[in-house]
C-alpha cells in the first residue's frame, strides 16, 4: 500500500472544557488538520472508559487519541489525573499484547491551544499513517 | 479390516487431506490436545482426548446465520452460508462419536436445523479406540464401548500400526481411496487390544456409576430433593462444564451490528449463566441452584424422556477434569441416583 | 432463498398499521412486502418478530386465523425489542418467522362446549385470536363468557372491539372489571380472581386463562374452588425463547419446551412440570 | 506435603463447631479422586468427619464464597485461609463485600499446592490414587504396577512456584507457624515478555488467547470480580457477546477482565488455575501489578484493609501515559 493513498481513521476523545474548545479554536483560526480525525466530545477525559478505546479500534479506528485539560486544570478538579493513570496502565497493557504503541496517545490541550491541537493531530495522523492499517485490534466483521 | 504402519501415518494423512479437509487432535503449546486442520508438519497428539469436544465441527461455538442490510424502513435478508467442502475428523473417541447421536436427536428432528444438517452431511468420522482410558472416564455407564467406537471408520492404534474398519458407505469409500497405503489384515491384533481395553475398563474407579434412579418420568421425584442445595453450593456459575461438554447444545442467537450491516449469529450458551432465562419481565431461574439443577435434570431426566431413554451424557469425563470446583455429573449421579 | 425447512431464517414483514390501545400497549398489523399474510396459523400460536440489531422476541398472534389478510400483534412496551417497535411507524419492515407452538384445541376439545375466557391486562392478546376464531365459527361452540380485567379503563385492550363487536354477539357475555374505581366507569371494580368467584360459572365449561402469573394462580385456585376440573382449564406460558423450535434450550421446563410443546398448556399438564415457569 | 494435616484442621473445625463459635465450616470436600476437592459447607461434626479433606490439591480460594455465603447466614462461618487467600479476604473487606463479623477466619500455612495437570504430564492418565509422603507425591495409576514418585516441587502450580507471601494478613486465629512475605520471581515471566519485540508478544498472546472458549471461569472464580451485574452479562453494554467470535473479542474480553481488577488484583492466581484451556491469564494481571508498582510505587492489594488502590488515587507528579513506553525501552 502506498503511504500517500492511505488515510487513517483517527478517533479523538476530547474533553468538553478544554480540548474540544481547543479544536474549535483551531477551526476558527483555520488551522488545518486532517478530516479523518473524528472528534467525540466527552464531559471529561476521565469519562473515557478503556472499552471505548478498544471499541473504537474494533469499529475501524487506526488510532485513538484522548485529549483533556492540562493536569491541574481539570474542570472537575481531578478527572484528568485519573485519566493519566488509567491510560498509562491501558497503553502499557496494549503494548504488552503486542499492539503498536503509537496507535494510542494522550495529549493535554487547553481551550487556548488551537495551534497545539492542530499540530498534535497532524503529528498523530502522520505517525499512524506510517504504521498503516490497524490489523492487531481489528474486527474483520466490521470491515466493509 | 485394513492396517497401516504408523511410520506411514503422515503419508496417510496427506492422502486423506488431498480430497477433504482433515482435522485431528494436535498438541497445543500448553500440552493439551485440540482438533486442528492437518497440514504438512502437524503432529498427532497422543493425549487421550481433546479439551474441546468435536461438537465444534457440526455445531460451532459461533456461527453466522444470516446478514441483514437495512435501508430506511426496509430490510434485506442475506444468506451468508457458503458451500461446504467435505471434511474428515480423525481420532474421535467412542464417547464423542456417541455424542453426535445425542446432538442429532436435537438438531435433526423436525424441524431440521439446516446449518447442522449441512455440516453433518459433509463430515466423515474416523473414530479411535481408547488404549488407556482415564480415571475420569465413565462411558460404560451409557453403554459405550471404548474398544469398539462407532463412526464412519473405526480405528485401533498399537505401538507400531493402525487398523481400520469401515462401518458406513462413506467410510468404505474413504478407506478405498487409502488402499495404496493400507493392507488387508485379519482382526487378531484388534481383538487382543479390545480384550485388553475391556480389562482396563474393569479397573476404572468410576465403573460402578449407574444411571439408576434417572431417566424419563423422574422429574417429580428428583426435582425438589434437598441434595440440590448441597451439590450446587460451590458452583461458580461459569460455563466451563457446558462448553467442554460434547452433548450440551443450548445456544443463543444474537445480532452484531458491524456498522454497515447486522450479522445474526448463534453461539453456545450455558444454562449455568444468570442471564440464560432472563426476560424483560423477570427470570424464572433466579438462583444458581436452579440453574445447576436444570443442567443435570436436562441431561439425566428431561432429555431421556424425550429421546427414548437415551441420556444426554456420554461419560467423556471432560467436566470432571475441567470444573474449577470439581463438581460434576458423577457426583450428582452418585448423590441423587443412589437414593 | 428460504427453503421449506429453514427454521431460523425469517421472512420480511411490513408494519402496515399501528393502533394505540393503551398507554403502553400498541397493536401492530403485519403483512409481507407483497401485502399478503406471512403464514397461516392456529389460535394461540406465536411468531418470532425481530428488529435487526435490536433482537428477536416471541409474540402471540393476536388476530384470528380466520383473518386471511394480515396478522396482528398486541405488544406491551417492556424490553429492547418492544421499545423499538413502539417507536416504529407504518411502513417499517421487521422480520417474522413462525408459526410456533401448539394451538388451543379449538377444533376438538372446545367443540360444542361452553367457553369461559378469563384475561388480565395484556393477557387478552393471545386470547383474542381464539375468541374471534370461536365467534367466527359461532355455531360450533356453546355459550361464550369473557371475563376481562385491567388496572384501569384506559388499560383495557381492544376496548372498542369488545364493546362494539363482542358484547353485541348472541350468546357472548362480556364481563369487564378494573382494579380501582375510576371516573366514568360504571362497570365492576375489583380483581379478576374475585370477580370470577362472584360470577360463579357453571363448572362444565372449558376455561381459558391468560394474564400475569399472580392472576393465573389465584384465578386457577378460585376456579378449582367453585368446582372446575383442572383438565378443563387451559392457560399459556411465557418464557424466554430464542430459536422457537425446541432446540436452543432456553424455554425448557421439565421435559417440555414452551416454544414447541406450549405455549398452551392444560392446567393438569402444568402440574406435571416442575414449578419453574 | 502440607505442614498442617487434615486431622489438625478437622479437630479445629470440630471444636469451633461444637462450642458454638461458628455455625458452619467452609472447607474442602472429598471428591471422587484424591485430587478433585470441592469447596463445601459443613454443618456438623459428622459431615466434617465424612467429607472434610486437606491435601496438596486444596487450591481453591474461599474468599469469594464469603460474599454469598455470609449474606443470609445466621451465626458465623469458619473459613480456612491460606496465606494468599488472606489477601483476597482483605481486599473484599476493603470493598465492603461481606460482613467481617460473620466470619471466623483461621489462617493455615501452605507449602504450595500441586497442579494436577502437571502430575498427569508425568504420570499419564488413569490416576488411581495420590498419596503424600514428605515432599514426595506417590501416584498410583491404573496402568503401572509400581507407584510413581514425584517431587512435589516439580508439580507445584505456577502461582505457588512464584508464591508472593507465606504471611497471613488477616485471621482470627492462626494455626501453625507464620511465614514471611517471600522474595518471589513472579514478575520474571512478565519481564521476559516485555523484552520481546511487539511482534513476538503479539504472536504469543494471539496463540494463548485463541484457545479461549469464553466460559467466564476466570471471571467467576476471581475474588476481585464481585460485581453484581458484570458488563459482559449486560446486553446494553454492547460487549455482551457470549462467544470469542474472533480474535478481537478474545482480546477485548481479556484486556477488560484484567483491567477491571487492575489495582485490586491480589495475584491469587485463581484465573489461571481454573482456566480449562490453561491460558496464562495471571500474566495479564501481573503486568498491571508490575506496571503500577513501577509507575506509582510498590502496592500490594489486600495487604491491609482500607488501602487505596493505585487506579483510584493519583499524585500531581504521575508519569504521562506516553512515558510508559520510554521506560519499557530502557528496560529492554
Amino acid at each position: 500500500m502506498q503511504v500517500n493513498e492511505y488515510k487513517p481513521l483517527i478517533v479523538a476523545f476530547c474533553c468538553n472544557w478544554c480540548s474540544y474548545a481547543g479544536a474549535d479554536l483551531a477551526g476558527n483560526n483555520r488551522l488545518a488538520y486532517p478530516a479523518d480525525v473524528k472528534i467525540i466530545r466527552v464531559p471529561c477525559s476521565c469519562r473515557v472508559n478503556p472499552m471505548f478505546i478498544l471499541r473504537a479500534f474494533q469499529r475501524g479506528a487506526d488510532g485513538v487519541i484522548i485529549c483533556g485539560c492540562h493536569p491541574g486544570d481539570c474542570h472537575y478538579t481531578s478527572g484528568n489525573y485519573f485519566t493519566r493513570r488509567r491510560m498509562a496502565a491501558l497503553f502499557s497493557m496494549l503494548d504488552f499484547l503486542g499492539i503498536e504503541k503509537e496507535r494510542t496517545r494522550v495529549e493535554w490541550v487547553s481551550a487556548a491551544e488551537g495551534a497545539k491541537f492542530a499540530a498534535t493531530m497532524n503529528d498523530f495522523v502522520q505517525t499512524v499513517t506510517a504504521l498503516g492499517e490497524n490489523k492487531r485490534l481489528e474486527d474483520l466483521r466490521c470491515k466493509k | 479390516m485394513r492396517k497401516c504402519s504408523l511410520e506411514k501415518i503422515n503419508l496417510l494423512f496427506a492422502e486423506i487431506a488431498k480430497n477433504a479437509e482433515l482435522y485431528l487432535p494436535t498438541q497445543q503449546t500448553d500440552g493439551s490436545a485440540a482438533y486442528k486442520k492437518w497440514e504438512e508438519g502437524s503432529v498427532w497428539s497422543n493425549a487421550l482426548n481433546t479439551v474441546r469436544s468435536p461438537k465444534d465441527f457440526f455445531f460451532p461455538q459461533t456461527e453466522n446465520l444470516m446478514k441483514f442490510k437495512t435501508e430506511g424502513k426496509s430490510i434485506e435478508v442475506v444468506d451468508t452460508r457458503n458451500a461446504l467442502d467435505d471434511f474428515v475428523i480423525f481420532g474421535v473417541r467412542a464417547c464423542d462419536v456417541k455424542s453426535f447421536d445425542v446432538l442429532d436427536r436435537v438438531f435433526l428432528t423436525e424441524p431440521v436445523d439446516s446449518f447442522y444438517a449441512l455440516r453433518r452431511s459433509h463430515g466423515v468420522i474416523i473414530s479411535l479406540a481408547c488404549q488407556r482410558p482415564s480415571e475420569t472416564c465413565f462411558c460404560k455407564t451409557f453403554g459405550i464401548d471404548p474398544a469398539a467406537p462407532a463412526g464412519d471408520i473405526s480405528a485401533w492404534k498399537t505401538e507400531t500400526e493402525i487398523f481400520f474398519e469401515a462401518n458406513t458407505q462413506k467410510g468404505k469409500e474413504l478407506l478405498e481411496k487409502l488402499s495404496a497405503l493400507t493392507e488387508e489384515c485379519d482382526d487378531t491384533v484388534v481383538s487382543e487390544q479390545k480384550e485388553k481395553i475391556n480389562k482396563f475398563m474393569d479397573k476404572l474407579p468410576l465403573k460402578n456409576v449407574t444411571t439408576d434412579g434417572f431417566g424419563g418420568g423422574k422429574t417429580k421425584e428428583l426435582f425438589d430433593l434437598p441434595e440440590w442445595d448441597e451439590l450446587s453450593q460451590a458452583c461458580l456459575g461459569c460455563g466451563t462444564c457446558t462448553f467442554v461438554c460434547p452433548t450440551c447444545q443450548c445456544y443463543d442467537i444474537k445480532d452484531f451490528n458491524t456498522g454497515n450491516s447486522v450479522i445474526r449469529f448463534r453461539c453456545w450458551d450455558s444454562c449455568m449463566y444468570s442471564d440464560f432465562t432472563k426476560m424483560a419481565h423477570g427470570n424464572n431461574r433466579l438462583s444458581q441452584k436452579e440453574r445447576f439443577r436444570q443442567r443435570f435434570m436436562h441431561k439425566l431426566v428431561y432429555y431421556p424422556e424425550n429421546n427414548d431413554g437415551m441420556f444426554s451424557c456420554v461419560g467423556c469425563g471432560r467436566c470432571l477434569a475441567k470444573c474449577p470446583i470439581s463438581m460434576n455429573i458423577v457426583k450428582v449421579m452418585k448423590k441423587i441416583g443412589g437414593k | 432463498m428460504n427453503s421449506i425447512n429453514e427454521t431460523l431464517i425469517p421472512k420480511i414483514g411490513v408494519i402496515t398499521d399501528v393502533r394505540i390501545d393503551t398507554p403502553d400497549i400498541k397493536t401492530f398489523r403485519v403483512v409481507t412486502p407483497d401485502g399478503k399474510k406471512a403464514f397461516d396459523h392456529k389460535p394461540g400460536q406465536c411468531a418470532m418478530l425481530s428488529v435487526p440489531g435490536v433482537g428477536e422476541a416471541m409474540f402471540s398472534i393476536t388476530s384470528s386465523p380466520t383473518n386471511e389478510e394480515f396478522m396482528e400483534f398486541s405488544i406491551k412496551k417492556c424490553g429492547c425489542v418492544t421499545d423499538w417497535l413502539h417507536q416504529a411507524e407504518p411502513g417499517q419492515q421487521i422480520t417474522i418467522r413462525g408459526p410456533y407452538g401448539k394451538p388451543f384445541p379449538v377444533d376438538d376439545v372446545f367443540a360444542g362446549k361452553d367457553l369461559l375466557f378469563i384475561a388480565g391486562g395484556v393477557g387478552l392478546a393471545p386470547l383474542r385470536s381464539v375468541i374471534n376464531y370461536c365467534r367466527h365459527y359461532r355455531d360450533r361452540y356453546g355459550k361464550i363468557d369473557i371475563v376481562y380485567g385491567s388496572r384501569s379503563k384506559d388499560d383495557l385492550l381492544d376496548y372498542k372491539e369488545i364493546i362494539e363487536e363482542w358484547s353485541t354477539d348472541d350468546g357472548v357475555n362480556v364481563h369487564l372489571t378494573i382494579d380501582n374505581p375510576q371516573e366514568g366507569w360504571d362497570g365492576h371494580v375489583g380483581f379478576v380472581p374475585n370477580y370470577v368467584k362472584e360470577l360463579g360459572f357453571d363448572t362444565n365449561k372449558v376455561a381459558v386463562l391468560c394474564g400475569p402469573p399472580i392472576m393465573i394462580k389465584f384465578t386457577l385456585d378460585g376456579l378449582c374452588g367453585i368446582g372446575f376440573d383442572k383438565t378443563n382449564v387451559y392457560t399459556t406460558l411465557e418464557l424466554r425463547m430464542k430459536c422457537g423450535v425446541g432446540k436452543c434450550g432456553r424455554c425448557n421446563v421439565g421435559a417440555k419446551y414452551v416454544c414447541k410443546d406450549g405455549p398452551v398448556f392444560r392446567c393438569d399438564e402444568l402440574e406435571e412440570l416442575p414449578s419453574e415457569y | 506435603m502440607q505442614k498442617i494435616t487434615r486431622e489438625q484442621l478437622l479437630a479445629k473445625a470440630s471444636e469451633l463447631l461444637s462450642n458454638g463459635t461458628v455455625s458452619c465450616v467452609l472447607g474442602w470436600g472429598l471428591g471422587e479422586f484424591d485430587y478433585d476437592v470441592t469447596p463445601t459447607i459443613f454443618k456438623s461434626v459428622e459431615e466434617l468427619e465424612n467429607g472434610f479433606v486437606f491435601n496438596d490439591f486444596c487450591g481453591a480460594n474461599f474468599s469469594k464464597y464469603l460474599v454469598n455465603k455470609t449474606a443470609k447466614l445466621e451465626g458465623k462461618i469458619l473459613v480456612f485461609l491460606k496465606p494468599c487467600d488472606t489477601y483476597s479476604f482483605n481486599q473484599l473487606l476493603t470493598e465492603h463485600r461481606f460482613d467481617r463479623e460473620k466470619v471466623y477466619a483461621v489462617g493455615i500455612p501452605c507449602e504450595g499446592m500441586a497442579d494436577i495437570a502437571k502430575v498427569k504430564a508425568i504420570s499419564g492418565d488413569g490416576i488411581a490414587a495420590i498419596g503424600s509422603n514428605g515432599d514426595k507425591l506417590t501416584v498410583t495409576t491404573l496402568y503401572d504396577d509400581e507407584a510413581i514418585v514425584i517431587d512435589t516441587n516439580e508439580v507445584l502450580a505456577e502461582r505457588c512456584i512464584n508464591c508472593k507471601s507465606k504471611k497471613h494478613v488477616a485471621y482470627d486465629e492462626l494455626m501453625g507457624e507464620e511465614g514471611d512475605v517471600t522474595q518471589s520471581n513472579r514478575f520474571d515471566e512478565v519481564a521476559r515478555l516485555e523484552a520481546m519485540t511487539p511482534d513476538e508478544r503479539f504472536a504469543f498472546w494471539q496463540n494463548e488467547l485463541s484457545r479461549c472458549i469464553r466460559c467466564n471461569a476466570c471471571r467467576d472464580a476471581c475474588p476481585a470480580c464481585t460485581c453484581e451485574k458484570c458488563v459482559f452479562d449486560n446486553p446494553s453494554s454492547g460487549v455482551e457477546n457470549k462467544s470469542p467470535a474472533n480474535s478481537f473479542e478474545e482480546k477485548l474480553f481479556h484486556i477488560i477482565r484484567a483491567y477491571h481488577v487492575a489495582g485490586r488484583c491480589t495475584d491469587c492466581g485463581e484465573c489461571s488455575r481454573v482456566c480449562p484451556q490453561n491460558i496464562p491469564l495471571h500474566l495479564l494481571n501481573r503486568k498491571f501489578i508490575k506496571d503500577m508498582n513501577e509507575f506509582y510505587g510498590e502496592y500490594q492489594a489486600g495487604a491491609e484493609v482500607g488501602s487505596r488502590a493505585p487506579l483510584v488515587s493519583y499524585t500531581t507528579e504521575d508519569l504521562e501515559p506516553g512515558e510508559v513506553f520510554n521506560r519499557g525501552e530502557n528496560n529492554a
